[in-house]
């Protein structure tokens, strides 16, 4: 007990939350805080820490399925009538991303449990990789939605104020919005089945909203992209048989919400999946041996390959997407068959093993929590009768 | 909720035994996922007027509550975990359920309201 | 002991108890404030006692005593208990009354805006800042907001409802004595909360149905100059136009008509019949440089020959 | 250096007690504050930034009640300027007092400061995050400041900077979404937000401290009532903060993109906002209050030298207002056009959450009762707040029943109760637990004469400024004017008087705690006779608090301590009683 009596003297860093200061008569594991008894009274912080957090968020989150609750509750026709602007095959193919990257994720959990090195990372690369899924299908959902006058706040056209918005003429808007999508889908009943450019939305419409409701001006646009195929497709199947005018005139007023909703809740959604890779790629980093990292270099130019294939994803751009899948593909083989070849399973583990693999845990916990909020979010957007 | 983590003190260890998860119950719970997603999809294709939504959520629950008990391993774990996740869920039933019930009371009262609650499809 | 207990007259709690809900309400205040009055001495006095008896002093050993008592703690969970669910009872009773209103009562509608009320009555006749009432006569009123949330409340009637945009509130009252009283604007809403006030002038039901038959007709035996006026000042266009070259919140009315203006949105109009006119109507159309667009619609509220009749005030501005 | 006072050392709890330095001392320099982990100078650092709230706050505050020393303009000729200035400044005493002083006051200064210390452990549970939680504070404060500044200087220079705040704290909608207000809405619900997540961090913490650090021998039913006090915020803070987070969003969402939830004009429902709303900001009157009952269980109890009355009921009432008052966020809306059931259902479970506060009343004075009193400044400050609970708590009664609720909501009635509930409560139990820790806090006595009188100057400065105030309510005298008719002038202009004496009394505390800064005695470690475990190392604390965790018995079991006129406190004498059976499960 004595040689502690240095305590206050000693030349410790004061950022005594750094691992390796612990008290002399405590375990020696570097990776116990000083203030704590022991690893497992460590354990049990961090994971009850992580969920009481998970709590917040399943408030936070708790408060827009209260939004979404009361206006679907109270305004069902809207509900029914514009999810159909949703791509259920599209939130589906995301469900299922998000289920596999959990289910690596879980499986990560128990490679860094057993201590398999090189199994625990390819686990969690797997998962950053639903992740960027993930968010690559949502992004080619929102893009659509974009151009086709289906944006968030006002520059969705059915937004009261949509028409007389100044946003439209500064160009917020990349693409002009397809009044005559719109009006089809309204006029005729028919989802929208039409994609591609055709006349710029009239500015000069005034308030009067009427023209929105007119029946089809014309046919659809001149291109039809494969999305808006798959989109037309999917309203069909539902049995898309509601219009525009059928809605009473107090709920045409309120038909922007459920899109706004939408992107509210996924777009806080998407938010949280970012953070968790985020999370993710740390783990990836402190997983990997600290003496031998050098295959995570090829790693950084694969992301760019991801990032290429985003970008091709955004502007509608084939090659570009293309050219991202080879060059991340070729690059992640070769980072996989570093893996493989040289950093097996050594005395120069990286972080984590079967004593200490808290931060995947509790990262996993916050990665499963994701999933599980967009197991509800995908059955109350996508899929209303 | 005092009681449930009264064992605190003796529990200075059980960080060092984990629960590892089989692959066994991991590709099981994957695959449950799998079929209720489908099942899910498959269930928006048959008309059962209020039913539907009540169903989709049920679903999504047991979803859920797998990914919870096996993913997030609450079925090995402190049972304080799991009154965590339950309490915050009821938190949320409780700020929904009230605003949902008094949202609905004072319906007819809104401007343009009256004509449509009667008009509902 | 008239500080606690109910009255009509003014007492030092309550203002004037004018209406039927009024001695209700104030039964029941005075009620909680006894018991509060009770309980607020109680503790005091245990207190005071406590203090004085078992103060650390010379010569002074205190002695054990239990540091629980099941039986005790009951007893003051359970008499608190009881009390409070009398005065909820009470309480939900008299909000019962409030919230229901007779079957044959006399409905006047209210449009709240910033910062004014109007008031209008079944025939159709719309008076801003004075709601007259007759007396003894159930009174509901339907109330509307035409922008931001505001609360009409008044004291000396005891009630109070929030005229919330987009829905319709509804409150009632019976008034029970003649006379003059504070409408007040309860809800924040902006610059000039505190003065949205208004005045509700009761009167014997044969003196309002006169009152309201020779108000109704604004513009009879004036002339168009005459009922602008008349109009400039019953529908407070004074609030925010002067007379005499003042900047308020909107321009003054002094030299206005065959002006020029520029707009907000960089052209610019020169006042004429139509000008105006649109101005009233769709205030948020061509707003004037240097101005906010603050100006509610009259569109509905102002019939046309009110209309014209104030064009030919704001024209004899210019004489 | 060297502490004057010899701490005991008590070899049976085996607390070891360092001969040099403490957390105020053993490293120097502004760096070594601002990058510290050490759970105890974050709480000095909050400490400074809650006081500059407070002192904000106040000035506000001097200013609304000197505009309204009579009915009419008071500062400025030009009626709208005069009425603009009047608006800004009471929401910005609403926000500043209620995010940056009220909430953060009790869980993030004597929290922070004492609660790892009562549980015998080094420091919280996760230190660096509750050094986030403290710059989190200070930027979200930083929002606030900026919205301050840019407002005055739009007002001075007729600039157009996003500045001033004048929607109330409340942030009603629509009249915060649309264009009737052109003030910095945005920069201020950020602020907001922020301050919300350094509050749901705090919460974090002390849970999971409470959790997994409580020493040997404290069992659930052994913890200090402050730290049950405590743990019920911090389940507020955790369940009610989020949803404050998600409705801010909604609302700058609303106003930055028009996404029409909230806005009539849109197809959204303002009232919908107002259950948003107040499902956290009920909930945050209970993290207001909640600590400082907490404080209350602690003084009272160990200035009375006598075992808390009713260990069980209070604590287990701690939580039952922290649960209940989830339930009766709807008497804020009882005039709004809620619907009159839930309007019922809401005043029913308002009176419900009004037992668990009087069993606390009754329970601390009972705990006086054949007690052996020590009217020291705590005390004082301790039997002020029981009497401007009560008052602030009957007064709540008023409230809760819908019938007189509907004439007295939003006037001064209103005002006048949640200040008694708020400053009255709060603010003396703030004060009495800053009194109470400051010998722990800096390792100095403060002058006792000077205290009490300023606590005595403090509280007839409040109850002139707010006592008068329920009256000028029930005549009718509505909240948030900036004038008023002629007939409320005696009211305000007591009330205004008032309003000063307190802001001297505030002052006197102020250089009271300098002056004990600067030529306080030094301070015993134990200078109460407490037994809760920070009394049991030395004043000021070492570094890291304990190196050994000690062994914890009854918080309120006094018998061991005796008074030592030497060292002017108190000293262990070393015996420890056989653990009782069965205490605590």
């Amino acid at each position: 007990m004595s040689q502690t009596s240095d305590i206050s003297t000693s030349p410790s860093n004061p950022l005594h939350g750094d691992a390796g200061h612990g008290g002399d008569h405590h375990v020696h594991d570097p990776h116990v805080a000083h203030h704590f008894d022991s690893m497992g009274q460590q354990v049990d912080a961090g994971k009850l820490g992580m969920w009481v957090f998970l709590a917040t968020e399943i408030l936070m989150f708790g408060g827009l399925f209260c939004a979404y609750a009361v206006y679907r509750g109270n305004h069902p026709e809207v509900f029914a009538y514009a999810h159909h602007y949703l791509d259920t095959s599209l939130g589906a193919l995301n469900t299922v991303i998000l289920i596999a990257s959990s289910l690596t994720m879980a499986w990560a959990v128990r490679c860094s449990q057993l201590g398999k090195q090189r199994a625990l990372l390819i686990c969690l690369v797997l998962t950053l990789l639903g992740g960027f899924g993930f968010l690559c299908v949502k992004t080619i959902e929102y893009n659509h939605k974009a151009h086709t006058g289906k944006w968030i706040g006002s520059a969705n056209m059915y937004h009261p104020k949509y028409v007389a918005d100044k946003r439209d003429e500064k160009g917020k808007l990349k693409a002009p919005q397809e009044k005559n999508e719109a009006n089809d889908a309204k006029g005729s009943g028919e989802a929208p089945v039409g994609g591609g450019v055709t006349t710029p939305a009239a500015s000069t419409d005034g308030p009067d909203r009427s023209a929105i409701a007119a029946p089809a001006a014309g046919p659809a646009g001149v291109s039809a992209s494969i999305l808006d195929e798959d989109h037309a497709k999917a309203a069909h199947a539902a049995g898309h048989t509601m219009t525009y005018e059928d809605l009473p005139k107090a709920e045409q007023e309120r038909v922007h919400i459920f899109f706004q909703i939408y992107y509210l809740m996924t777009g806080l959604h998407s938010f949280h999946v970012i953070l968790g890779m985020f999370l993710i790629f740390w783990l990836v980093v402190r997983a990997a041996k600290p003496g031998d990292r050098k295959w995570i270099v090829p790693l950084f130019p694969a992301a760019m390959g991801l990032f290429l294939v985003y970008v091709g994803i955004v502007t509608h751009s084939t090659g570009v997407m293309i050219s991202g899948v080879v060059i991340a593909g070729l690059l992640g083989l070769y980072a996989l068959w570093r893996v493989r070849g040289g950093a097996g399973e050594s005395d120069q583990a990286g972080d984590f093993g079967p004593t200490y693999f808290a931060p995947v845990d509790i990262v996993g916990l916050y990665w499963h929590l994701v999933d599980l909020i967009w197991i509800f979010l995908f059955p109350l957007l996508y899929l209303i009768h | 909720m005092s009681q449930s983590s009264e064992h605190h003190d003796t529990a200075g260890h059980e960080g060092f035994h984990p629960h590892v998860v089989s692959p066994r119950v991991l590709l099981t719970v994957f695959g449950i996922l799998l079929v209720l997603t489908m099942l899910t999809v498959a269930v928006t294709k048959i008309d059962l007027g209020k039913l539907n939504v009540w169903i989709a959520l049920i679903i999504a629950v047991a979803k859920a509550g797998v990914v919870g008990l096996y993913f997030m391993h609450l079925r090995y774990d402190r049972p304080f975990h799991g009154i965590i996740l339950v309490v915050s869920l009821m938190f949320v039933a409780l700020f929904i359920g009230i605003a949902l019930m008094d949202s609905d009371a004072y319906q007819p009262n809104l401007q343009g309201k009256p004509a449509a609650s009667e008009a509902m499809p | 002991m008239t500080l606690l207990v109910a009255q009509s007259e003014p007492s030092l709690w309550m203002p004037s108890a004018s209406s039927t809900v009024a001695g209700e309400v104030d039964s029941l205040f005075y009620f909680i404030l006894w018991i509060c009055v009770v309980m607020f001495l109680l503790i005091l006095a245990l207190m005071i006692l406590f203090i004085a008896k078992y103060r650390q002093r010379p010569g002074y050993t205190p002695v054990r005593s239990p540091s629980h008592s099941t039986a005790l703690e009951l007893t003051w969970t359970v008499i608190p208990t009881i009390v409070v669910m009398v005065i909820f009872y009470a309480g939900f009773k008299g909000y019962l009354n409030m919230a229901t209103p007779p079957p044959n009562a006399y409905e006047i509608q209210v449009y709240a805006t910033k910062w004014s009320w109007e008031f209008t009555y079944p025939t159709g006749y719309p008076s801003t800042n004075e709601l007259r009432v007759p007396l003894n006569r159930p009174v509901r009123l339907v109330m509307q907001s035409g922008d931001v949330i505001h609360s009409l409340y008044i004291p000396a009637f005891r009630v109070k409802k929030d005229c919330v945009p987009g829905r319709f509130n509804h409150m009632w009252f019976q008034a029970t004595e003649l006379g003059e009283f504070d409408l007040y604007c309860a809800e924040y809403c902006g610059q000039n909360h505190s003065t949205m006030l208004a005045k509700v002038i009761v009167q014997e039901p044969t003196v309002f149905s006169k009152w309201l038959e020779d108000a109704g007709d604004v513009l009879k035996g004036k002339t168009p100059v005459e009922a602008g006026k008349y109009l400039y000042n019953a529908r407070k266009c004074s609030d925010c136009h002067s007379l005499d070259g003042r900047k308020l919140a909107g321009p003054s009315f002094k030299g206005l008509f065959g002006s020029s203006h520029p707009l907000r949105d960089g052209t610019s109009v020169t006042v004429d019949e139509n000008y105006i006119r649109d101005s009233i109507l769709y205030p948020a159309k061509q707003v004037v440089a240097g101005y906010d667009n603050v100006m509610p619609s009259f569109q509905g509220r102002l019939k046309d020959d009110e209309i014209a009749a104030i064009i030919a005030f704001i024209k004899s501005l210019n004489e | 250096m060297t502490t004057l006072t010899t701490p005991q050392p008590d070899l049976l709890r085996a607390a070891h007690y360092p001969s040099t330095g403490n957390y105020l001392t053993h490293r120097k320099g502004p760096l070594s504050w601002l990058i510290t982990l050490d759970h105890k100078r974050i709480g000095i650092m909050y400490m400074i930034g809650v006081c500059f709230a407070l002192f904000l706050g106040g000035l506000f505050a001097l200013l609304l009640r000197t505009e309204l020393i009579n009915p009419t303009p008071t500062f400025m000729s030009d009626a709208n300027a005069s009425f603009n200035f009047y608006n800004h400044m009471f929401t910005l005493h609403g926000a500043v007092m209620v995010f940056m002083f009220i909430i953060p006051a009790v869980p993030a200064i004597l929290g922070n400061f004492a609660l790892p210390i009562m549980l015998g452990a080094k420091d919280v549970a996760f230190p660096r995050l509750n050094l986030l939680s403290f710059y989190l504070y200070a930027l979200g404060g930083l929002f606030f400041v900026w919205v301050l500044l840019a407002g005055v200087l739009n007002a001075a220079f007729d600039w157009s900077l996003a500045g001033g705040l004048d929607t109330g704290w409340t942030f009603y909608t629509p009249f915060s979404t649309g264009e009737s207000t052109k003030s910095a809405v945005i920069p201020a619900t950020m602020g907001a937000f922020i301050l919300g997540f350094s509050s749901i961090l705090t919460g974090v913490n002390f849970v999971v401290s409470i959790h997994t650090l409580r020493p040997k021998g404290m069992t659930w039913f052994r913890m200090p009532l402050f730290l049950w006090a405590l743990y019920g915020t911090s389940i507020i803070q955790i369940l009610a903060t989020p949803v404050l987070g998600i409705t801010l969003l909604l609302l700058i969402a609303e106003r930055s993109l028009g996404v029409g939830i909230f806005d009539p004009a849109l197809g959204g429902d303002p009232v919908l906002y107002q259950h948003f709303f107040w499902f956290y900001s009920h909930p945050a009157v209970y993290i207001m209050i909640l600590p400082a009952m907490g404080i209350m269980s602690e003084l009272i109890s160990v200035f009375s030298r006598k075992h808390i009355f009713g260990y069980k009921f209070i604590a287990n009432s701690s939580i039952a207002i922290a649960l209940l008052g989830f339930l009766v966020w709807g008497h804020h809306m009882f005039v709004s056009g809620q619907s009159s059931l839930a309007s019922a259902a809401f005043s029913l479970l308002t009176f419900a959450v009004a037992i668990p506060s009087a069993i606390k009343v009754f329970n601390w004075l009972a705990t006086m009762y054949k007690g052996n009193i020590q009217l020291k400044t705590p005390m004082i400050y301790a039997m002020f707040f029981v009497l401007l609970f009560t008052v602030g708590g009957l007064t709540g009664l008023f409230l809760g029943a819908l019938a007189v609720n509907v004439p007295v909501h939003d006037t001064y009635f209103v005002v006048a109760h949640f200040h008694y509930v708020m400053v009255g409560s709060m603010m003396m139990a703030f004060l009495g637990g800053m009194y109470y820790w400051w010998p722990k806090m800096f390792g100095r006595m403060y002058s006792e004469k000077w205290s009490i009188i300023s606590s005595i100057v403090v509280f007839i400065g409040f109850n002139m400024t707010f006592f008068i105030q329920f009256i000028a309510g029930t005549q009718g005298m509505p909240r948030r004017y900036a004038s008023y008719p002629d007939n409320y002038t005696t009211y305000h202009q007591v009330s205004t008087v008032g309003a000063y004496v307190l802001g001297v009394g505030m002052f006197m505390v102020l250089g009271n705690w300098i002056h004990s800064l600067r030529k306080g005695r030094r301070a015993p470690a134990n200078p109460w006779g407490a037994n809760t475990l920070e009394w049991h190392c030395s004043s000021p604390p070492p570094l890291e608090n304990f190196a050994r965790t000690p062994v914890a018995d009854d918080p309120y079991n006094f018998k061991h301590w005796h008074w030592d006129e030497t060292i002017g406190g108190y000293i262990h004498d070393g015996k420890i009683d056989p653990p009782r059976k069965g205490s605590g499960h």
